[in-house]
């Protein structure tokens, strides 16, 4: 298992709007991501803090380790999403093992 | 009456709701997980709606059941229009944020029913347990009012109403609503042996605990309010007279029965904050939260737990008593 | 009997578990949260072995209580052997995947344990409160027959076999059990007036608000179902029966009270989905938790809840009568 | 006498909490969810703070109030000092830990006085309803001396004193516990038919599932106490029957009730596990809560559940009788 | 949208500390951040778990995105804040559509 | 403080199976980590979601920031984990402060 480099997206949005990001993800060539639930946060929007009246203003983490490919995909198909919808989106180098999974 | 008032403004549910609200002004740390929070308001839609279906069965099938629900759906697609036009009229709110708002005040709120319930009963009103099915029907024809009112919006999101229609019809809380009345509807007494103390004496302490962690959420809302102007304030406080009003005009006109139309009327004067802001974050995501969570949680809420429905319930037994 | 079937099938809670089904199947997004399952999961456990706890104190300790534990652990060590073979036989299933399959059915489910008692105390069965001891004797016997089946695996997880016999023994779950069946043992009557309440009345609440959960993860499970083939389906239907057959005809060898063996008949009926999964994803990784976790909850356990429970009680009346 | 106690370490709650410290000592991976921990905090809080509330209505205000209050404030202030002086002299603790560590033996613990209600009135000691808010009176009193004992630290946290007293006075569970008094005194008996069901026989069984969970929490402390010396562990079994004696002795001093006394002793002899820990980490982090944390929950908190509560009964009843 | 770089902050602290935290990178000029629970931890001061009973050792992640100057200052607010408070930071480069925003 | 640069080893694996991966990145020479729930995620192996009735499927994330040397000697301890368990492992460099203490 040489280690190889690979793309590693970060995408904060909405809860409501969950489904359509992995939608997306899946239709760039990501083969996995993991979802992760964020507590409270802060933007030029203002605060915002989970509670259990609405989900719709929690926030979700989605992180996809995916090929240069997937994630120039998937950064463009994001760049329409958030013309329409809050969140963010960053991008790091990661080496991963097994670089044939991702 | 006032009596009645004064003693609902002095129940344990509604003074944990204003502790809460103090508590949350004040800054204190206090506060409920929020997965307990979404557990005790699945538990209080499966209560409402389990007890209204026995409810429901005692008393049959009834032409009022047809009536109150065609008065319902009339109120939820007429009061998104008003409170649109209103808003555009004496506020500065860009469309989409007036529509989405419209659509919490035309949806209701399920908590808002439960401590109307309380109020009626304790003033002998005894309203048809098919009441909470007309709460369920009244849940989300105000979001489809509220998408017409912002004008579809652009072809991207266009592409996702199909997603979005299956989303609000199969709302997590309507469907638990339906889904209960149903089951309380056919399990009828026998049922209710069984799930007695759960519904029915468990569910005052449980609705305290929850109106709590309201008052908590409201008052969070009320100090990051940011977006809220003085026209704003007196929307959260007029519509619900104005809704109230409809209310009692439809009950009038296709003469609902006088209990039904003072539920009808607490119902009404109610807006959302469970099923409309999530399908207003997908279907209209430039409308701003910061208002339409904070009229809806912090401003009308609170005014019809506590003023508004006795003031309802007295409007209604005046005009239609 | 057909009548009480009935009755069993329009229950609040049954009708529950189908309501989450139904919701699931249709991709409502209505869910529970998972911590909110994770504890209505230990409170059942916690009510299940103290009333068990209590019930089995007031009747003495009693022969009938060895030859039902017995019967217990010989079923839960045989099943897992039939299963194995019957996959292996039916299926094209890969070995671990079979043996992890096997150890599920060896084991039980305790909410189909509380959904039997109610049905069988509904139809006048009284069977042993040491019962709830016996399905605690019951749920990890037959990991370790699965272990085996699977031929122990690579030396590297034989290393980890001290450690994992460890895990499996003080499973959360069996701990609780046994505990909370102790102190009812211990506390008795006196214990029981304190929390009667709480493990009584409450309990068929709780239970039902469980159920609905399960609906819903049963349905994620059958529409996730890629694994999911006719022959596999066709064991999920038919293995309860097998087992069924076993614990008839190791009660009437062992003579273990006719009561009890109704009891016997439904928990050999019943797979695991709380225990087992955990232990086999450290045990048989290699295993496709896809297969196991759909067919224990997605096929069996509404099968069991439904049609299965009213009838193991038929057939253990009718060949033990 | 011995056989209430006796009766007492038999009570399901406390066997619960047995249950729990030796499933975590065995180091099972039986755990309550924390957030479910919280939410059953915040109910035990809601409703002792309530029923404290509803007694004193029923008893009306009382100078016993005001002297209990008294006797409850000074026992929170000169007990850190106490400790704080045994604990430099008994151990080598560095001087902010031996400070917060005294905090929390000079606050109190709700669940201690849970369970000391509990055993009081089954011995027959009707202590005054008050007593809740003298608790709430007790919490944070001792927050405050313990950062006079650790001499304020650096100036950067000197800037943070004002912040920190916000926090305090408005530390969640403070604030519940006497807003939850209020609704009680307020809507009294009227009150307590709603919530009757919910804050009583209730009650018991969340406070035995509450007591599982800190059984498993005081274990997992245990086991990861590297700082643990016999001095200290001395000191937590000790200093109980220290803050006893001075309750006790204020008792006499101001004339507490001896009903009030029982209580009080047990107020002082406990130590805080929820306020304290959190304002400690704020105020003295160079502290180490494996030390505080461990004597406070892993040593104190189940001495005074097993042994202390009876023994505190007995020295007040023989000393005040 | 030409993507831009920016700096990642990841800064894991006591629960009971969030709030002086988020006031400390508000100050610092980070214009927004996200907040989640940790389960569990291990340090050289031991290990901890979330238990329900007190917050006072449980840990929060705040992950902010900040230009390179807020970085900078961050970091430095930090340095002194970690002098009396037990925690971690540490930080990496991103890079994010719309970089105004940050 | 001078900022160095350290490994950050993100570890996504199987709830039951988190105690192993901790044991493994002690003896690795990791001085601390971090542990995060997963809520739900994607992968070849399909989708799943964290439910109440059995954590046999839910994920943890490990976050651990370490020296190169205890970053390479996990990476290798893992290889073998991977083998027979699910997974995904991915690292990148941060910079830190106090370097001393990771
Ligand atoms: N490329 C990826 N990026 C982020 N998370 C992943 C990725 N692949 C897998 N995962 C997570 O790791 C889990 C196990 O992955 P696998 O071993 O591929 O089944 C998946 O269920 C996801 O939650
Ligand atoms: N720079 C940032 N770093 C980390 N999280 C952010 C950042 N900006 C925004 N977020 C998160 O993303 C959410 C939506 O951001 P926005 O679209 O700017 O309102 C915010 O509420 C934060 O939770
Ligand atoms: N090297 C590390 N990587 C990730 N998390 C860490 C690391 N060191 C410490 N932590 C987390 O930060 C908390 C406080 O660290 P410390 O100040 O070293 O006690 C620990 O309990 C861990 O949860
Ligand atoms: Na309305
Ligand atoms: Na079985
Ligand atoms: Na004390």
């Amino acid at each position: 298992m040489t280690p190889t480099t690979r793309k590693k997206l970060e995408i904060i949005i909405e809860a409501p709007l969950l489904g359509r990001v992995e939608a997306l993800l899946g239709a760039s060539g990501a083969r996995g991501w993991s979802v992760f639930a964020s507590l409270a946060g802060h933007s030029s929007h203002g605060d915002w803090r989970s509670d259990g009246l609405s989900d719709a203003q929690d926030k979700r983490l989605v992180i996809a380790v995916v090929s240069d490919a997937a994630a120039q995909a998937a950064l463009e198909a994001l760049t329409g999403f958030f013309q329409d919808y809050p969140g963010v989106v960053y991008v790091s180098d990661v080496t991963v093992l097994r670089g044939e999974k991702f | 009456m006032f009596d009645l008032a004064a003693q609902n403004l002095l129940s344990p549910a509604i003074l944990f709701f204003a502790l809460g609200l103090a508590a949350g002004l004040l800054r204190s740390d206090l506060s409920v997980p929020e997965t307990a929070a979404k557990t005790l308001s699945l538990y209080l839609m499966l209560a409402i709606g389990f007890k209204g279906g026995v409810e429901a069965a005692r008393a049959g099938l009834s032409a009022d059941f047809a009536t109150a629900a065609a008065a319902g759906v009339i109120l939820s697609l007429a009061i998104p229009v008003i409170a649109f036009y209103a808003l555009k009229t004496i506020s500065t709110l860009d469309r989409p944020t007036a529509a989405a708002t419209a659509a919490h005040y035309g949806s209701v709120s399920v908590v808002t029913f439960a401590a109307g319930s309380d109020f009626l009963r304790a003033s002998g009103v005894d309203f048809g347990g098919y009441m909470v099915a007309v709460v369920a029907l009244m849940e989300t024809p105000a979001i489809l009012v509220a998408l017409m009112l912002a004008q579809g919006g652009t072809a991207k999101r266009q592409g996702m109403q199909g997603a979005l229609l299956r989303e609000v019809a199969l709302n997590g809380s309507v469907v638990l609503l339906i889904g209960a009345f149903a089951i309380g509807a056919i399990t009828g007494e026998r049922g209710m042996q069984r799930l007695d103390l759960f519904v029915n004496p468990l569910f005052q302490g449980v609705l305290t605990l929850f109106l709590l962690d309201m008052g908590l959420v409201a008052a969070r809302r009320l100090r990051e309010a940011r977006a809220l102007t003085a026209p704003l304030v007196a929307f959260g406080l007029l519509m619900p007279l104005v809704s109230c009003a409809c209310a009692v005009g439809i009950s009038l006109a296709l003469g609902v029965r006088q209990e039904d139309a003072a539920m009808l009327a607490i119902l009404a004067a109610s807006a959302s904050y469970i099923a409309v802001p999530a399908a207003m974050r997908i279907a209209l995501p430039q409308a701003d939260p910061g208002v339409y969570l904070t009229l809806s949680l912090g401003i009308t809420f609170p005014f019809n737990l506590t003023i508004g429905i006795p003031l309802y319930q007295a409007v209604t037994a005046m005009l239609l008593g």
